[in-house]
């Protein structure tokens, strides 16, 4: 056995250094020294973030016999997910020190260090039997994960559901795999990619296995129709669990889709799944949209907001490109910023109050100014208004997917654009409630935990310079434009 | 009478819906766990057949479904752990009681 | 032409699976439901049997039906009282059910049957040794599982501690 | 000839007109008005300094060895270039019948800025009515020295928008608010044809400019190709519409509606917009584009009809009206379409174009004596206080001088040797009977209703019976003499103007033409207007009742020509029930409901399409697994359908 | 990049958003308001200036003072910025505008802090809009310029704010997906195969490689997405309602101003880029925008709220702009950027008064109102000039572009066009109509309310502000060559000598 293969695997042992020192901390040290453990996860975790900007990550590595890989671009997208981490751990800090959930927070963050390892893995992974593992580890302890908020009946169903549903959608997606297994006889993404080559490309049941395929993934991503977990999940869980869940879950799913459908089926795309994700893609962003529209609770309106986001992201798969591929991680990182931003708003309200509904947020401009400022931001930059870096993400993610070049893409890029009309309408629901609407009642004025606003803080920084700051951009173009992952698909 | 792929895999679809069948219909959690053992055995069961007929020079078919089993064994206990813990606050687990949170 | 032994044994088996299925998720008793688990499960590790790969079907007896089934009686035991009985079903929900079974079992049957190439016989395979399957287990070699092996305990652990924190009364 | 002149009459006016607007309500009412007219008095001399030059200094600019006169553009200067060729030029064009205008148009307005010391005394707004005076002397003088077509139509708007600010400078009364409304959409509705026409014209021939297009008018003619639009040449529809502008301005039927509610402004007002210069600027514009008009024998015969139909009818009409400035006011229609149809019937080759030459004499002669007129009732109302004629009645002794200038207005529009008007009008009516008997007998006829009801206005003011003036507690006098003075002039211009040898001046081509009497025509017209007043005498210089024993005996005729027959109900329809009522109701409607509708129904749809799927989200999860699993097989099945087929 | 005197026009409305956070009251927010705009109308009075100067020593550069910062290198995306005779024109009125309307937010109420905070967000989008040549920041400014509006309106406003603020805001971002689509689309044509695709708005009609075929699809995408925002015809709908709940400011710099941007956006993009798919297609647009004019001009007749009055006549102007753009030569252009700059002012002035004389008298309906010119003399003539210049009085500024326009389009070979110029034109009766019913309303006529005798003429700053505004209606309707040609300039008769059109 050659263990020097691991050693392709920096970040992940990285990763599992911070979850070892949590866990260890969390077991051994005493209990005075217990309440600092948000505090030291956030600093192991910051650490680790830091050490993974080195550019010395940044190479091309195998390992495994081409099971796992790794390269620039993913070492990117891993570190785009840490920042994201880090916010939301910055962001829990507070949630965690409450007194419910003293007790529990130590395996919070061993579950949420475990699933972004699962992340990790699904990412890097080459061989199917890895990105199933990855899959079930980045979902089933967040299955654990919703059900933390022991106090609410919410969350304990919402962990049911979410567990259900995550196993049937996995069963499906085994279930295309062995199709795909019996039509290649390798779980290898090259050579799956080299068997259906060869093979008369078009057959019934690859289509299915496709399908079965797609749709396991895109359970994860909860695109429509595989979506409708998602908004009970969102709703019912605690609030740092659901942002974690909508914003790294989903970026870090969204990547490993890209990596999926191109490296393995990318020779199918023009003729299968361009159409198959053409219609998920409207779906997803209408009905997503259409839903979003009613709902009231801020968290359940996140959520079906995040689905519609996450049909926009799909533009990024469907384009088929580099741009594609670099506006997909651009759009994952600002819309990490803006989601987490909007969740440390209702996060912050939450933990103070405990109000969750749209109307509660009445009137919120006149006694908090600087949370609404945060959220009207955040839902600018989620709507894609210029200058908040959703717009820009929105507009290269448009780019990318027009380079495609086909008519049809432009229909769909036309019908996405035309989704972001009741999106922004929804949106600005929210900014309408928190600056015009009066309310009797309204959240009185507090002062959130530093914690909190040291979250908004980075979370409303992003938003505001990721887009104008240009070199963020650049520097995913630049990282992308080498990759031939897409040579000669078109 | 020749016994080919063919002859496996059709029971294995056939547990499968069975599955499919018994999460749509089942109104007890456990029950609808059931129904996924079902969902995932059929799968595992998918992976050795083609594993053994078509490609009987490698074992990565056969090690999915090692792996599988795992897999829903993990899955197993954590959902039971989550059934359980929804009993102990409703004292049921009829899953038609899980729609608090809709539309 | 196969021996008329494996093909009773394997008419047994398939039998067994569609039945016990069956059984398994329309009896209304749910104990009676996980014992036909525990058939059904029972038949496949013949089947892996069959196929000779006993390694796996020990695997599957003892992980599974030894393993999940125990845990799933236990917790039928848990939260229900004896004698209890699910209600009949509503033939709508039925129906429903039925519905989606049929459409899955009709796509993803002639999806398979499409494919000639499934129609093939039981090809020889020397059997397969504990070695061989230790050795690619922990291999890092083409078709090596180390790396899986090692993240899927990392789930595991996960798994566990997801479950206690989440079967803790507190 | 230097620029210096021509520029100060036009900005003269135009910075009393800024100048009282913006600062005039620090002033008082005397100091506002004496600067006004001062400064009116000033332009007045320098265009008559102007006319003198023009007329009679020989300068070779004016006058070539021949003894043709010339047109002169003393300046021209670049306002607006659309194109290399179409350009806007602001510029002073003196030719006789410019500097002719200048010449009626500043002496009017003069005479009415003093009279207006007088007659607006101590009226709230004083100022402003001074500062509006001004600005439509500016308009009216720029219209009528206008070098090319474009510039006339901007002033040609502008005396537009003051006579609009001047019929409403009562604000505070409905009636002259209507009446002020009414005058600007009518004749922005014709301005509309003038602009189409200038559209079409300039499109053909890429000239704004009248010296251009006069010049060589077989070049305009040529320009258009031979081009048609629904049966007509293409210059004849520009043209009409041009005229159309002409007739909105100068009322002729059926534009003519918004004149007689005009009055509602201050009388000197109606004498200088409404009756001595706006009002003519139609005759004008057709007189200035006349080659042009030449050469489309249609244009020029629409012209006469219409000027014929409208002198008759404006004629009858005012044989029926009781407000007094009403019945001036459809004789100024009536004596307007005499213009017209001496324009309409004009040819070169009758008397060397005679008919122009008469048009513009009558235009000339008219605007002295209608101002008069005007005047002379302005001074009736100011005593009386009331337009209605009902309320005076033997007036003559108590306001002699009024009662004489009126007189003379009367005669001279009557058309009684030697007073002016009967110079001017046998020149038309020679033009008309040389181009078409018929014509020739109808304007006859007018002219002979023309002096029956001017003297039966005459009449019923100054004579009739005398009502009870003591009983109101007032007793009518003359005015003070800054009324009087204006109108002793006038009367004195009235007299005399008839024997200006207008023909050696203003004529078609500018070539001198000696005007000869044409003793039959004249003979008969003063016949006829000598018999038209005997009537009016007989029914009117004693109260009796002949003359509603006549009204009876025609009763139908007599109530459609007391309600103008109908004109202004049938306006009334068009624009309320027709454009409010069907159109810009339902347009509004179909706004709001059909098509904000619409974009309201997508956000509705939205909420619907949002309100039918909700049940997807039932809060099961065997729906959602259901959903799911149907999703995903439909997912295949459809891209296998589509794939394999 | 700070030597390029058109990066100030975002420089001077960033620093005075600093300014603003820093404001403590009332007063020091006015000084901030009032002393920026001064300077940024200071600014574009030098810029317009300086381009005079560089025109007149010989300056042929289609644009000047050409500068590019490199933004998203990889795409090719700058920050690319210079004018044109227009974008200088445009720069100027929105400056003024910016100006008058601080003036007349004098004692804006509540949160005026975030009033102004909004109101210059909103000018930045204007500004930026009008520098930007490169079409990725251009549509950037353009849509900030959008958002802001949603909560001026939403915070500020009056009668159904809510519900106008939401349709304008999605009606104009409906709008703006068309356009999106467009300009990705335009940037992935816009060099020939193989050669160095470029947002830039002069290399694309430089590159002149757009495909015919892809201009059909692009232009009517552009052409609506930009036509949302002139209001064109059917998507006016905002208008109305948008205009009749904003404050004063607001509608004065949305009519005045952003509603240019459509127009602007029309000719500098959709036009000059896809001159082919233009000359064909504009007979579509040219029905419509037609109608938009006349139709435009009948609702406006019996609207009998104020705002809305102007907001439909605005519907009927702005047809006219978007009309004359589509006539395709240079004098009916010109006509068009002089019919914005008219517009805009005179619009700007009458919310500006429609304002002055809600806040008095606290109604918009003009059947409660009567006699105004007795109460408030000032205004009220005010009013009436608006009135003169909006039905097109020779002197001010609506005269001169209307006729432009007119005599340009009326200059179109093709019949078809010429009818519709006619058309077009009858426009000119109905709004002398609706301004006259208006004016004979409200200000003419025996006072309706006798609370409304004690009601006071305009402060200080209204007349400021409303002076300003006239003087320059009227400078453009005296002086209308000194415009023209600034205009003019700018559209190089290749465009049009390529396509064989005039």
């Amino acid at each position: 056995m050659d263990y020097s293969q691991f050693l392709a695997m920096k970040q992940e042992i990285g990763l599992l250094v911070v979850f070892l020192l949590v866990f260890l901390y969390d077991t051994f040290m005493p209990k005075k020294a217990q309440s600092n453990l948000p505090g030291v996860t956030c600093l192991f975790f910051a650490l680790f973030t830091a050490a993974c900007f080195c550019p010395c990550l940044l190479t091309n590595a195998e390992s495994f016999s081409g099971m796992y890989e790794s390269s620039a671009v993913i070492v990117t997208i891993k570190n785009i997910l840490n920042v994201g981490v880090l916010i939301v751990l910055i962001q829990s800090m507070k949630w965690a020190n409450s007194e419910m959930q003293i007790m529990r927070r130590g395996e919070f963050y061993e579950l949420l260090l475990v699933t972004l390892f699962g992340m990790y893995l699904m990412i890097s992974a080459r061989h199917f039997l890895l990105f199933v593992i990855g899959l079930e580890a980045a979902s089933l302890p967040l299955a654990a994960m919703v059900a933390f908020d022991k106090k609410h009946y919410e969350s304990h169903e919402a962990a049911v559901k979410y567990i259900m549903t995550a196993v049937f959608s996995s069963a499906i997606f085994m279930m295309g795999l062995s199709f795909v297994y019996g039509l290649t006889g390798t779980l290898y993404f090259d050579g799956i990619a080299n068997a259906i080559v060869g093979e008369d490309q078009l057959n019934v049941l690859l289509i299915v296995a496709l399908a079965f395929v797609i749709s396991g993934v895109g359970f994860k991503l909860s695109l429509v129709p595989f979506h409708l977990w998602t908004a009970d999940v969102y709703q019912g869980a605690p609030t740092s669990v659901t942002s974690y869940l909508s914003v790294i879950s989903k970026g870090a799913t969204a990547f490993a889709f890209l990596v999926i459908m191109v490296q393995v089926f990318g020779t199918l795309y023009s003729q299968v799944w361009e159409w198959m994700l053409y219609g998920l893609i409207i779906l997803t962003i209408t009905i997503g949209n259409l839903f979003a529209l009613r709902q009231s609770n801020m968290k359940r309106f996140l959520a079906f907001s995040s689905i519609s986001q996450a049909g926009y992201i799909m533009l990024g798969v469907i384009a088929l490109n580099t741009t594609g591929m670099a506006s997909l991680l651009y759009y994952i990182l600002v819309y990490i910023f803006s989601n987490l931003a909007a969740f440390g708003v209702v996060s912050a309200i939450e933990n103070k109050t405990g109000k969750l509904s749209m109307e509660d947020y009445n009137g919120l401009y006149k006694t908090n100014p600087r949370l609404s400022f945060a959220m009207m931001l955040a839902m600018f930059s989620l709507a894609g208004i210029p200058p908040f870096a959703g717009f820009f993400s929105k507009f290269f993610i448009f780019t990318g997917a027009i380079q495609q070049g086909s008519i049809a893409i432009y229909v769909l890029v036309l019908i996405a654009l035309i989704n972001t009309i009741p999106s922004l309408y929804y949106y600005l629901r929210v900014v309408k409630a928190m600056f015009i609407n009066d309310s009797e009642t309204p959240i009185e004025s507090f002062r959130s935990a530093t914690s909190e606003r040291l979250g908004l803080w980075i979370s409303v920084g992003g938003i505001i310079l990721l887009g104008i700051v240009s070199c963020v951009y650049n520097y995913l173009l630049d990282l992308t434009a080498p990759s031939d992952m897409f040579a000669g698909l078109l | 009478m020749d016994i080919t792929l063919m002859y496996y895999l059709i029971p294995s679809l056939v547990m499968f819906c069975c599955g499919v069948y018994g999460f749509i219909t089942r109104k007890n959690m456990i029950a609808i766990l059931i129904s996924l053992e079902l969902m995932l055995n059929a799968v595992d069961i998918n992976f050795v057949v083609f594993n053994r007929f078509l490609f009987p020079g490698q074992l990565e078919g056969m090690f999915f479904t090692l792996f599988a089993i795992a897999i829903a064994a993990a899955e197993t206990a954590l959902a039971i752990a989550i059934i359980i813990n929804i009993f102990r606050v409703a004292k049921n687990i009829d899953v038609r009681d899980l729609t608090k949170m809709k539309f | 032409m196969e021996s008329v032994g494996s093909i009773i044994m394997y008419l047994i088996i398939a039998l067994a699976i569609i039945v016990f299925s069956v059984l398994a998720v329309t009896t209304r008793k749910i104990l009676r439901s996980a014992t036909y688990l525990l058939f059904t499960l029972f038949a496949t590790a013949g089947i892996y049997f069959m196929m000779d790969y006993q390694f796996l079907g020990a695997v599957q007896i003892a992980v599974y039906a030894g393993g999940i089934v125990v845990l799933v009686v236990f917790s039928i035991l848990l939260t229900s009282k004896p004698g209890d009985k699910a209600e009949k079903l509503a033939s709508k929900r039925r129906a429903i059910g039925l519905l989606a079974a049929f459409a899955m079992l009709g796509v993803s049957g002639y999806a398979l049957l499409s494919r000639c190439g499934f129609f093939a016989q039981l090809p020889a395979m020397g059997d397969v040794t504990m070695d061989q399957i230790g050795d690619q287990l922990l291999g890092t070699g083409q078709g090596g599982m180390l790396l899986p092996f090692e993240a899927i305990s990392v789930l595991l652990l996960a798994c566990i501690i997801g479950g206690i924190v989440v079967a803790r009364k507190r | 000839m230097d620029q210096i002149t021509p520029l100060l009459i036009l900005a003269l006016p135009l910075c009393m007109f800024l100048f009282l607007g913006l600062a005039g309500n620090k002033m008082s009412h005397k100091m506002a008005g004496i600067l006004g007219t001062l400064g009116m008095g000033v332009t007045l001399i320098l265009a008559y300094s102007t006319a003198f030059t023009y007329f009679f200094s020989g300068n070779p600019d004016f006058i070539d060895a021949a003894g043709n006169r010339l047109q002169s553009v003393i300046f021209d200067f670049t306002w607006l270039e659309f194109t290399e060729n179409l350009v806007i030029k602001l510029g002073f064009l003196l030719d006789p019948i410019s500097a002719m205008m200048l010449v009626v148009i500043t002496t009017i307005s003069f005479m009415v800025h003093l009279y207006s010391l007088g007659y607006m005394h101590g009226e709230k707004g004083f100022q402003r009515y001074y500062a509006f005076l001004s600005l439509f002397s500016f308009s009216m003088l720029g219209l009528v020295v206008a070098t090319n077509i474009f510039q006339m139509y901007i002033f040609w708007e502008l005396v537009g928008a003051s006579s609009y600010l001047l019929i409403g400078f009562y604000y505070t009364k409905p009636s002259a608010v209507s009446a002020s409304k009414k005058a600007f959409i009518v004749t922005r509705f014709a301005d509309l044809g003038f602009l189409i026409g200038i559209l079409i014209l300039s499109f053909f021939t890429e000239t704004f400019n009248f010296i251009d297009m006069t010049s060589a008018p077989e070049n305009v003619l040529a320009s258009t190709g031979g081009a048609t639009f629904m049966g007509a040449s293409v210059l004849t529809w520009a043209l009409v519409l041009i005229f159309m502008g002409g007739m909105g301005k100068s009322a002729m039927m059926p534009l003519h509606i918004w004149l007689p509610d005009a009055m509602e402004g201050p009388t000197p007002v109606s004498a200088l917009i409404h009756a001595a210069t706006m009002v003519v600027a139609g005759v004008y514009l057709v007189a200035r584009m006349f080659p042009v008009y030449l050469m489309e024998e249609a244009a020029l015969t629409i012209v006469t009809v219409v000027g014929a139909l409208t002198a008759l009818y404006a004629a009858i009409v005012a044989c029926t009206q009781v407000d007094i400035k009403r019945v001036l006011a459809f004789s100024t229609i009536s004596q307007i379409a005499f213009m017209m149809v001496a324009l309409g019937v004009a040819r070169p080759e009758i008397h060397e174009g005679v008919g122009y030459m008469a048009s513009m004499f009558h235009l000339f002669t008219h605007a002295m004596f209608k101002a008069l007129l005007f005047l002379g009732a302005g001074a009736l109302i100011h005593a009386v206080h009331s337009n209605d004629y009902t309320a005076m009645g033997g007036l003559r002794k108590y306001m002699p001088i009024t009662h004489i200038t009126f007189l003379i207005g009367c005669l001279a529009i009557a058309g009684i040797p030697p007073f002016a008007g009967f110079f001017s009008k046998d020149e038309i009516l020679v033009a008309a009977f040389e181009n078409n008997m018929l014509w020739g007998l109808w304007m006859t006829a007018v002219a002979g209703l023309t002096a029956f009801y001017m003297f039966r206005l005459y009449y019923r003011i100054f004579w009739w019976n005398t009502p009870d003036y003591e009983k109101h507690g007032h007793v009518p006098h003359d005015a003070p003499w800054t009324m009087t003075l204006p109108l002793i002039i006038l009367a004195t211009v009235s007299i005399v103007a008839g024997f200006i040898p207008f023909g050696e001046l203003v004529t078609w081509n500018r070539e001198a033409y000696h005007i000869h009497l044409n003793w039959t025509v004249a003979t008969t017209s003063v016949l006829v207007a000598v018999v038209a007043i005997l009537i009016a005498t007989v029914m009117y210089r004693k109260e009796n009742a002949i003359s509603d024993k006549i009204a009876n005996s025609v009763k139908g005729l007599w109530t459609a020509a007391y309600n103008r027959f109908y004109f202004d109900e049938l306006y009334i329809f068009i624009t309320h029930k027709i454009i409010f009522n069907l159109v810009s109701r339902p347009i509004a409607w179909f706004d709001r409901h059909i098509i904000d509708g619409t974009m309201d129904m997508f956000a509705t749809m939205a909420h619907k399409a949002s309100g039918a799927i909700k049940g997807l989200q039932s809060g099961s999860i065997q729906t959602y697994v259901l959903v799911y699993l149907l999703g995903a097989l439909l997912l295949g099945v459809v891209t296998v359908v589509c794939v394999m087929l | 990049m700070f030597e390029n005197i058109l990066i100030y026009f975002v420089v001077i409305p960033l620093v005075m958003l600093g300014g603003l956070a820093l404001c403590k009251n009332i007063k020091q927010i006015r000084a901030v308001a009032v002393v920026g705009s001064l300077a940024l109308v200071g600014l574009s009075i030098a810029l317009l200036l300086g381009y005079l100067e560089q025109r007149a020593a010989g300056a042929t550069a289609e644009m000047l003072y050409v500068d590019s910062w490199s933004w998203f290198a990889p795409l090719n995306i700058n920050l690319a910025v210079g004018v044109d005779g227009i974008s200088v024109a445009m720069l100027l009125l929105s400056a003024i505008i910016l100006l008058t309307g601080s003036f007349a937010s004098w004692k804006i109420e509540p949160l005026p802090k975030e009033f102004f905070l909004w109101l210059i967000l909103l000018s930045i989008g204007v500004f930026g809009f009008f520098i930007s040549i490169d079409l990725f920041t251009m549509f950037m400014f353009y849509e900030v310029a959008l958002i802001p509006m949603y909560l001026l309106i939403g915070v500020w406003g009056s009668g159904n704010k809510n519900y106008s603020a939401m349709k304008l805001t999605l009606m104009l971002m409906g709008g703006s997906a068309f356009l999106m689509l467009g300009l990705i689309g335009i940037y992935y044509h816009s060099a020939p195969e193989g050669g160095q695709l470029t947002w830039n708005i002069i290399e694309i009609a430089q590159n002149n490689a757009i495909e015919k075929d892809w201009q059909y699809f692009l232009f009517p995408m552009t052409f609506v997405g930009f036509g949302v925002l002139g209001a064109m015809f059917p998507f006016h709908t905002w208008s109305p309602d948008g205009h009749a709940s904003a404050p004063t400011a607001v509608s004065m710099l949305h009519a005045g101003v952003l509603m240019k941007l459509g127009g602007y956006g029309c000719f500098r993009v959709a036009i000059y880029l896809m001159p082919e798919a233009a000359n064909e297609l504009a007979w579509i647009f040219l029905i419509l925008t037609g109608i938009s004019v006349v139709y435009g001009a009948f609702s406006a007749c019996v609207q009998t709220d104020l705002k809305y009055i102007n907001a439909y006549s605005s519907v009927s102007h702005c047809g006219l702009v978007l009309f004359a753009i589509l006539m395709l030569n240079t004098t009916a252009m010109t006509g068009a950027i002089m019919q914005m700059l008219s517009h805009g002012l005179m619009t700007a002035l009458f919310f500006a008064l429609i304002g002055m004389i809600y806040g008095r008298t606290h109604t918009r309906d003009i059947r409660m109102m009567g006699g105004l010119m007795k109460i408030m003399p000032f205004l009220a003539v005010c009013y009436v000039i608006a009135g003169m210049a909006s039905l097109g009085l020779p002197g001010l500024s609506g005269f001169v572009a209307e006729m432009t326009i007119f005599i340009g389009s009326f200059q179109h070979t093709d019949m078809f066009h010429r009818v519709f110029t006619i058309v077009a034109c009858c426009s000119i009766v109905i709004t002398a109509v609706y301004i006259l019913r208006v004016v004979g309303k409200l200000l003419f006529g025996p006072v309706q309310d006798k609370h409304h005798l004690e009601l006071t003429d305009a402060t200080w700053w209204e007349r400021l502000s409303t002076i300003t505004l006239i003087v320059c209606v009227a400078a453009i309707g005296c002086f209308p060559n000194f415009f023209n040609d600034l205009i003019k300039f700018t559209f190089s008769p290749e465009i049009f000598t390529v396509l064989g059109i005039n």
